[in-house]
């Protein structure tokens, strides 16, 4: 069923009868040529890519909950290229630009909002680190923007520009950047992967791996056994449990971070904001909620929930840029588990086990990552080779020291 | 959350710092013929459990002693609380 | 030490500002003062050589279990035990050479550092103390949980602090000197706002 | 008559009139009122206008869990969009006015979108305004924005203070209802330390609605007798206007205390106080929420939940209707009608869902069993309800209950989930509770009075026992349980018109039916397309009855389907309260350098360096800006001697008997053998092999060490130091202690550094070039008798020491320095000129020291000792941190030298296309050098050692500029060192 004005109307003139369930509910089949682990956005994508650019017919997407239960579900919807490293900037330019088409090519509306986002600068230093990472992304076709207080002043004079504890020295903006509507990305690739002939299996939780003589040849679930061609591992946060199943260990942590949204207002933030000296960044959604979030918990845990002292420090950052928001109200927290890696980079990548793929390692940046990491992996499943964008994010690169260490944090996931 | 201090009684977390898998402690010999790799699954290859995990805490805003805390990463509930001085020691950590 | 024999000569002597001037103030139901002339020596514990006979012997106490104070057998100490390995003694004294007093009273028994520039001290006394502090301090200062001569080392408002209650209405708190006007602040805010 | 739904009776305080204003109309009402009550007083029945469709308005409950009644409060920069008027206490003066309207309150012009319901279900926007691309950003989103959103935040700083603060207690009563005073009364007449929180300003919860009895008394009364009881107990700490609004790990919750809201002069106290509350165990009392029936048209002005109704004309003296109707299918709608007839109200029907007898009756009410409303008529406010019978029935106010549900959503901010409860036909708290947590009364599903004053009292008792404390011997509070049977009942399918179920976000009955038809049925997707229950009301009084029509057409049951995850806060707390002091200048504290009063008496312009405030230079009158400063600062240190406050550099405090050998593998390069009164260079690596921190450290006594960090990684250092000492080398007997604030250090840099510090230096220590040769350190005495240490270091590249003396004579210090310098022209000097020197030199600061470089790009590979362990030398020899064409460190000048360099800028090389790859490298420092006139730069470029001389092209897209720049050595001044050594 296409999606269009006329549809609407036609529909809402017929008492909204017609509408059909946006993907099917099918049983799994016994076998499939790959089957994706993970019915979030990435493992999602990677099913629609997969049928939509790389001609794959039999394609299952398990997922042990609902479909964007995960990351793609809670997170500050955040879209941006604003990367430094040549490992990185190609790869999230890449997914931008899958973006900036995403809705007319799934049909679905997923409000790609590119509203611009700004990182604040504080000190002479960080200047220097943002031309220099504003140049990068010049350099590698995506758009950057270097501006002084001044002009920040005239365009967000909300900002506290008088009485900052750590004076707003300018900024960088990418006007590309802006924010999604982060459910509507898993259900908009649920439908087009749907619509394709994906099998998308709800309330299937993978509980091992069936691996023969180093050969992964699909996957036991809750639901029975399903055979696979290829196995391709997408899960985020359970990135290490599910893989030990495997018997692989990963250079990974699984961390708590924590989102907020405030009770609606009306529009009174143009971007994405984020704090250069404080742990803090705050976009508006559509509906009017301030949507920020700021430093993960710190601790290792798979509790979906983190605790206050995170709160109230992302709180203090954003009174300390904009004290105009001290008066509205937090409505609601959030908690979702990030596969922090070694060096803040993610992998997509195959494994030692044939027939076993895996990607993974998104920290806090999956969400903007969703479109290329889907393109990505599927170029990697179809032609077992890494798109051009995705060529660094291989396991063994700490063996190599081969760092992508965005932030210069070392093996501390924590900090990236 | 809040550490029971095995020295200092009940603190909040806040007042410490977290480090990770309290396997780093266990750094390899730098004369081992295998460092390279054993140095690279010491520092990149942790322990990431659903359930417990000792894990190294420090108490910066506080008595500067190094902890590993026993803690389930599913329901943060905290089992234990030793000192890293003493877990170095009993896994054999001198000199 | 005290000021003595043999000074060299120099025409640019050099006097001490105390790091809040000598800040000491009356509001109402609790005084807030510097205390000016209190010295502060560490002592570090070695490993594998046990220091604490030498220590018992020459403050006339056994050192204290860490969270508690004692006061050496003469009173002009009074021993903070901060850490297993690690001691703090107080005293009166107003010359910058208190690391040398403690050295040769302990006789080289443990290692000494100077530590008194690198706190400011603030006694803080009164009625309504407790709801003072607790608008910055973690930590339970009820009387059954926190008695006299407790000490700890925590943080108030982003800043290291070592309290140590030295009567049921009466605390005194050490802080890093270099941010002793943010402490004061975040003091003086908890005044007011408990006011 | 100014209040016309004015009745007898309740709680206010009808001697003290408080006058207050909506949508600018003067209205009045009485001490101990809520907005709500007053505005309802006064008859003002539309409040406001929904959230999708602009519908009209009423007040609808009596709580925090209002969906309807938002107003903004204040004006100007105190306005507070959003705010409850159930919940927010009258004061003289206020003034409130309705929100989410264009034009007035009546005739709001965004109502026509009502009118478009039929196109506007749930989720539609995903369907459409894809076409034309570039029309989503430019043209639908600008007006769903302007439509969507509430109320308005005032742009401007908020104006009020705000205040956190830490609570401990061995027992936090949540809710002061029965049930937690009973627990309270328990707990604070055994002793126990008890912190007693209730969101309302009277204590007492339903027992100020109800007209119930316990002991004989009023329950009102009896509430406000054990207020006065707990009141005078010095172990109990009681918080009226006090939201926990979440539970937390191990016992602690976040409350929020409001302390000037309800206060026409805000100035000078905190508005607000968060507080953290340390609780060894906790009783939720926290009571329940009544929920609706849905049925057509049933979101208008007038139709309020029964409870509320109850609790306007017992609590407030209010009746928010003439003619009242009542929808129940419990028994607790019943007592709404006979409330309210008691107190002269007209009742004008009694509508039970349930076939029963009838449990009251009442003179010219027509009583329905076994019936259901299936409409209603009013547009700005019900007239009249009709029912399946066809019956028309006049009424201006519908009290509506469906049940209660109870609020157990603390129990499930950790990892409970709520069971379903037959009886009660609502969810009640499941076995995974915060640790140390049980629920008491109405919140455990305990729905009568007997019952939850009893649970109250055990709960509190057993939660005691568990901590060690003798109960007290006190009984529980006496009273009877009144009748509370129910059947449960959802929505009514007779009837035209959408059927409401989230007031707030125009969530109907269809949209819940549409989105199951689409396949949104887990309650996740139910909730996240259809944004049921994410409101600021959290879908309080919607959520069950939306689940229970979701459980209908999947034929699943309530139980089967579950909730979505309660998760804090309770209800919303203002991001200023969270953020507390925190704010402008308090953001975070300041470090102050001991010569800050003195630079700041000479002209010193400062800059944050962490939380340091350091000199950046000191301007001189004539000076025309910052350039001219600074390269007059470091040609006069060239030129004779300049004087630069660096304390702020990390200093470490390190003694032991193995403290040489700790060095030795702390630091990349050998300390094993430095000598007693040397100083060395030492540079860190990560435990990965990339360059962590650089800094000296001086050998000042056997076993004494004094070790400098870069003012950034001081406290990092310090951390890693403590986990090798205790986690690596448990038995090396060596020590830590910071030294940073202890000592305030001045650089002395300059020709004649020596001959200004030899006048300061007490006799008879010797500094000349032999006694006291670069990298020497003592211990010694200067200006007669003042202890000190001297370092002969030099991170200018001049003759320089470094003088450090107790901080205390940190101010006396500079001022000698500068008064022994005046005959030298000694000039102070800030982080700018600092900087410049340092490039010109050639030296690595944190531009370069970035956490991604390694030894090896620095130019300081050779410093990394393979013979010895230490951290990072292993994996420092991962072979892609060793490739041939790896970056390195070298100095860049502009071939044209008129032209200035850029940090940040990419090099390319001459005749390749600027783009990634063919990326060479980046320029990370630049400066003026004012001693070669030009700018220089210091950079990392691929294999940059090997290409001197050669030019290749710093390219600056980003700020439109390109310099062709000659790779040259790092060391731009005195490049064999000369100067530092004579």
């Amino acid at each position: 069923m296409r999606y269009s004005a006329m549809r609407v109307l036609l529909e809402g003139l017929t008492g909204n009868r017609g509408w059909k369930p946006v993907w099917r509910d099918p049983e799994p089949k016994p076998q499939y040529d790959v089957v994706i682990v993970g019915g979030g956005g990435h493992g999602l994508a990677t099913a629609y890519y997969l049928a939509k650019q790389f001609g794959q017919q039999n394609i299952a997407v398990l997922e042990k909950g609902w479909i964007g239960s995960g990351n793609v579900g809670r997170n500050t919807t955040i879209i941006r290229s604003n990367y430094l490293l040549p490992g990185n900037e190609p790869f999230y330019e890449f997914s931008l630009k899958l973006w900036e088409g995403l809705e007319q090519d799934f049909n679905y509306n997923a409000m790609v909002s590119q509203r611009s986002i700004l990182n604040l600068i504080h000190s002479d230093p960080q200047r220097d680190a943002f031309a220099r990472r504003a140049n990068a992304m010049l350099l590698a076709g995506a758009d950057a923007e270097l501006v002084d207080a001044a002009q920040l002043r005239r365009e967000l004079p909300f900002l506290d520009f008088d009485n900052a504890r750590f004076p707003i020295r300018g900024g960088l903006f990418q006007r590309r950047g802006g924010t999604v509507r982060h459910d509507a990305v898993a259900w908009g690739y649920a439908r087009g992967a749907d619509s394709l002939g994906v099998d998308i299996i709800q309330n299937c939780e993978v509980t091992g791996f069936n691996i023969d003589n180093g050969i992964c040849r699909g996957v036991e679930t809750t639901r029975g056994n399903i055979r696979a061609g290829k196995t391709a591992v997408c899960v985020a946060g359970s990135s290490s449990r599910v893989m030990a199943l495997a018997g692989m260990r990963l250079p990974i942590e699984s961390h708590v971070l924590q989102a907020f949204v405030t009770e609606g207002l009306k529009p009174l933030l143009p971007g994405v904001i984020t704090f250069g000296a404080g742990h803090f960044y705050v976009s508006q959604s559509d509906k009017g909620g301030l949507v920020f979030g700021g430093d993960i918990d710190g601790y290792n845990s798979y509790a979906q929930r983190g605790n206050l002292p995170v709160v109230e420090d992302v709180c203090e950052g954003g009174m300390a840029i904009m004290p105009m928001i001290g008066r509205a109200r937090l409505l609601r927290s959030w908690g979702g588990i990030m596969d922090m890696s070694m060096d803040g980079s993610p992998f997509i990548d195959k494994t030692h086990i044939d027939g076993l793929y895996f990607n993974g390692g998104w920290c806090y940046g999956g969400f903007k990552a969703t479109p290329a990491s889907g393109y990505c992996y599927a170029h990697l499943l179809a032609k077992d080779t890494p798109h051009p964008t995705a060529t660094e994010y291989r396991l063994d690169r700490f063996a190599r020291g081969h760092l992508i260490d965005e932030k210069g944090q070392g093996a501390q996931p924590n900090l990236h | 959350m809040i550490i029971n201090h095995p020295l200092l009684g009940p603190r909040d977390a806040a007042e410490f710092v977290y480090l990770g898998d309290a396997s780093l402690i266990d750094r390899p010999d730098w004369q081992d013929p295998l460092a390279a790799e054993k140095f690279h699954d010491y520092l990149y290859l942790r322990d990431n459990p659903v359930g417990n995990h000792r894990e190294l805490w420090y108490h910066e805003q506080g008595d500067r002693s190094w902890l590993v805390v026993t803690r389930n990463t599913l329901t943060h509930e905290i089992i234990k609380v030793e000192l890293a001085t003493d877990v170095a020691r009993k896994r054999g950590r001198s000199r | 030490m005290s000021k003595s024999v043999s000074e060299p000569a120099s025409e640019y002597r050099l006097h001490p500002m105390p790091f809040l001037g000598g800040y000491d103030q009356v509001f109402s139901g609790l005084s807030l003062r510097e205390a000016v002339g209190l010295a502060i020596v560490s002592i570090a514990l070695p490993r594998g050589n046990p220091a604490g006979p030498a220590l018992e012997k020459a403050f006339g106490t056994a050192l204290p279990e860490v969270g508690k104070s004692a006061n050496a057998a003469n009173d002009k100490y009074r021993l903070l035990r901060l850490g297993s390995e690690q001691v703090f003694v107080l005293f009166e004294h107003a010359t910058a050479d208190a690391e040398s007093e403690i050295a040769a009273l302990i006789g080289g028994a443990a290692y000494t550092t100077d530590q008194t520039d690198s706190w400011v001290a603030l006694s803080v006394q009164g009625a309504r103390v407790r709801a003072v502090l607790a608008r910055i301090c973690p930590l339970d200062l009820h009387g059954g949980v926190f008695a006299i001569g407790n000490v700890a080392r925590t943080s108030m408002e982003h800043l290291g602090t070592i309290i140590l209650r030295t009567d049921e209405d009466q605390f005194l708190l050490l802080s890093a000197s270099s941010s002793a006007q943010s402490f004061l602040h975040a003091l003086e805010t908890s005044i007011r706002y408990t006011a | 008559m100014s209040q016309p739904h004015r009745i007898n009776g309740g709680l206010t305080d009808r001697t003290q009139a408080l006058h207050f204003t909506f949508n600018g109309k003067a209205m009045q009402g009485y001490a101990g009122d809520t907005l709500a009550s007053a505005l309802l007083a006064n008859g003002q029945r539309l409040v406001g206008r929904s959230f999708k469709y602009h519908r009209p308005r009423g007040i609808f409950s009596a709580g925090s869990e209002e969906p309807n009644a938002l107003v903004e409060l204040r004006r100007d920069a105190h306005c507070e969009p959003n705010t409850r008027a159930t919940v927010a206490e009258l004061f003289d003066g206020l003034e409130a006015r309705s929100q989410n309207h264009r034009g007035s309150l009546e005739f709001d012009l965004m109502a026509a979108t009502d009118l478009l319901s039929p196109f506007l279900s749930a989720g539609f926007y995903y369907k459409t305004f894809m076409w034309p691309k570039a029309f989503w950003e430019k043209f639908y989103e600008p007006i769903i924005r302007a439509s969507a959103g509430l109320g308005r935040l005032s742009g401007q700083s908020d104006p009020d203070f705000y205040d956190k603060g830490f609570l401990h207690c061995d027992l936090l009563v949540i809710g002061a209802g029965p049930a937690g005073l009973a627990a309270a009364l328990a707990a604070g007449r055994s002793g126990a330390r008890v912190v007693l929180a209730d969101e309302d300003f009277v204590l007492g919860g339903r027992l100020n609605a109800e007209t119930m009895q316990i002991g004989g008394q009023m329950g009102s009364a009896w509430a406000a007798a054990a207020g006065g009881e707990l009141a005078a107990m010095g172990n109990v700490r009681l918080m009226p206007r006090t939201t926990v609004y979440g539970a937390y790990d191990h016992g602690i919750f976040g409350a929020l205390e409001r302390r000037t809201d309800h206060l026409a002069d805000t100035t000078g106290a905190p508005r607000q106080i968060l507080w953290r509350v340390y609780a060894r165990r906790s009783i939720l009392a926290a009571g329940a929420t009544e929920r609706p029936i849905a049925f057509a048209n049933n979101d208008r002005p007038g139709v309020m939940l029964a409870g509320a109704v109850r609790t306007y004309a017992n609590r407030f003296g209010v009746t928010p209707g003439r003619r009242v109707a009542v929808f129940t299918n419990n028994d607790d709608g019943w007592r709404t009608a006979t409330d309210l007839a008691g107190k002269g109200v007209e009742i004008t029907a009694i509508i039970d869902t349930r076939k029963i007898r009838p449990l009251a009756s009442i003179p010219g009410v027509v009583i329905m069993t076994g019936a259901h409303v299936t409409g209603t008529a009013g547009r700005k406010g019900i007239k009249a309800i009709t029912l399946n019978t066809g019956q028309r029935i006049p009424a201006d106010c519908l009290a509506v209950s469906g049940g209660w549900n109870p609020n157990v959503h603390l129990t499930c901010h950790q990892r409970g989930r709520p069971v379903w409860d037959n009886d009660i036909s609502a969810f009640v708290p499941g076995g995974d509770l915060p640790p140390g947590m049980t629920v008491a009364g109405a919140a455990n599903g305990t729905l009568t009075l007997a019952a939850a004053l009893k649970e109250g009292h055990a709960t509190a008792n057993a939660a005691l026992k568990s901590l060690g404390f003798t109960p007290s011997r006190s009984q529980a509070p006496v009273a009877e349980d009144e009748p509370r049977t129910l059947e449960a009942f959802w929505h009514v399918r007779a009837g035209r018109g959408r059927a409401w179920l989230d007031f707030q976000n125009d969530v109907t009955v269809k949209d819940v039916k549409l989105a199951h038809q689409e396949g949104f049925r887990s309650v996740e997707h139910l909730k996240r397309y259809t944004t049921l229950g994410m409101a600021t009301d959290q879908g309080r009084t919607a959520n069950i009855p939306a689940l229970a029509i979701m459980a209908e057409c999947t034929g699943k049951t309530i139980a089967e389907t579950g909730t979505t995850i309660f998760r804090p806060p309770y209800t919303p707390v203002p991001i200023g309260a969270l953020a507390g002091r925190a704010r402008g200048k308090d953001f975070r504290p300041y470090r102050l350098t001991p010569s800050h009063k003195w630079a700041s008496e000479n002209g010193a312009t400062f800059v944050e360096t962490g939380n340091w405030l350091r000199a950046q230079w000191f301007a001189r009158p004539g000076e025309k800006g910052w350039r001219d400063s600074v390269d007059r600062e470091v040609r006069m240190t060239r030129a004779s001697v300049g004087i630069c406050d660096v304390t702020t550099l990390g200093k470490i405090d390190i003694q032991g008997r193995d403290a040489a050998e700790f060095l030795n593998r702390i630091y990349a390069n050998g300390f094993a053998k430095l000598a007693v009164g040397k100083v060395r260079y030492g540079l860190m690596l990560r435990e990965d092999g990339i360059a962590y921190d650089d800094g000296t450290t001086a050998h000042l006594a056997e076993n004494h060490y004094v070790m400098t960090t870069t003012t950034a990684n001081a406290v990092l250092v310090f951390r890693r130091l403590e986990f090798a000492r205790q986690c690596l080398w448990p038995d090396l007997d060596v020590h830590l202690i910071s030294a940073t604030d202890g000592w305030a250090q001045f650089a002395v840099a300059g020709p004649n550094a020596r001959a200004l510090l030899a006048k300061l230096v007490d006799a008879p220590f010797d500094i000349s070039n032999e006694a006291f040769p670069f990298m020497a350190c003592a211990s010694l005495s200067v200006c007669g008798g003042t202890p000190a240490r001297l370092f002969r270091i030099s991170f200018s590249g001049e003759l320089a020491y470094e003088i450090a003396v107790p901080a205390r004579f940190g101010d006396a210090m500079i001022r000698a320095l500068m008064a022994a310098g005046k005959e030298f022209d000694a000039i102070p000097y800030g982080t700018e000129a600092l900087g410049v020197m340092r490039i010109e030199k050639g030296h690595a600061a944190g531009n370069e020291l970035n956490g991604q470089t390694t030894a090896l790009n620095l130019g300081l590979g050779r410093m990394v000792s393979k013979k010895k362990d230490c951290i990072g030398n292993v994996l420092s020899e991962r072979a892609e941190l060793n490739r041939p064409d790896a970056v390195r460190l070298v100095g860049f000048k502009p071939v044209d030298r008129a032209e200035s360099l850029a940090a940040g800028a990419h090099f390319i090389n001459r005749g390749d296309p600027a783009d990634m790859d063919h990326d060479q490298g980046w320029m990370s420092s630049v400066a003026f050098s004012p001693m070669l006139g030009h700018s220089i730069g210091l950079g990392f470029i691929s294999r940059g050692h090997e290409r001197m001389g050669e030019i290749v092209r710093a390219v600056d897209p980003i700020r439109k500029r390109e310099v062709e720049v000659e790779i040259t050595s790092p060391h731009f001044f005195d490049p064999e060192g000369e100067r530092l050594r004579v």
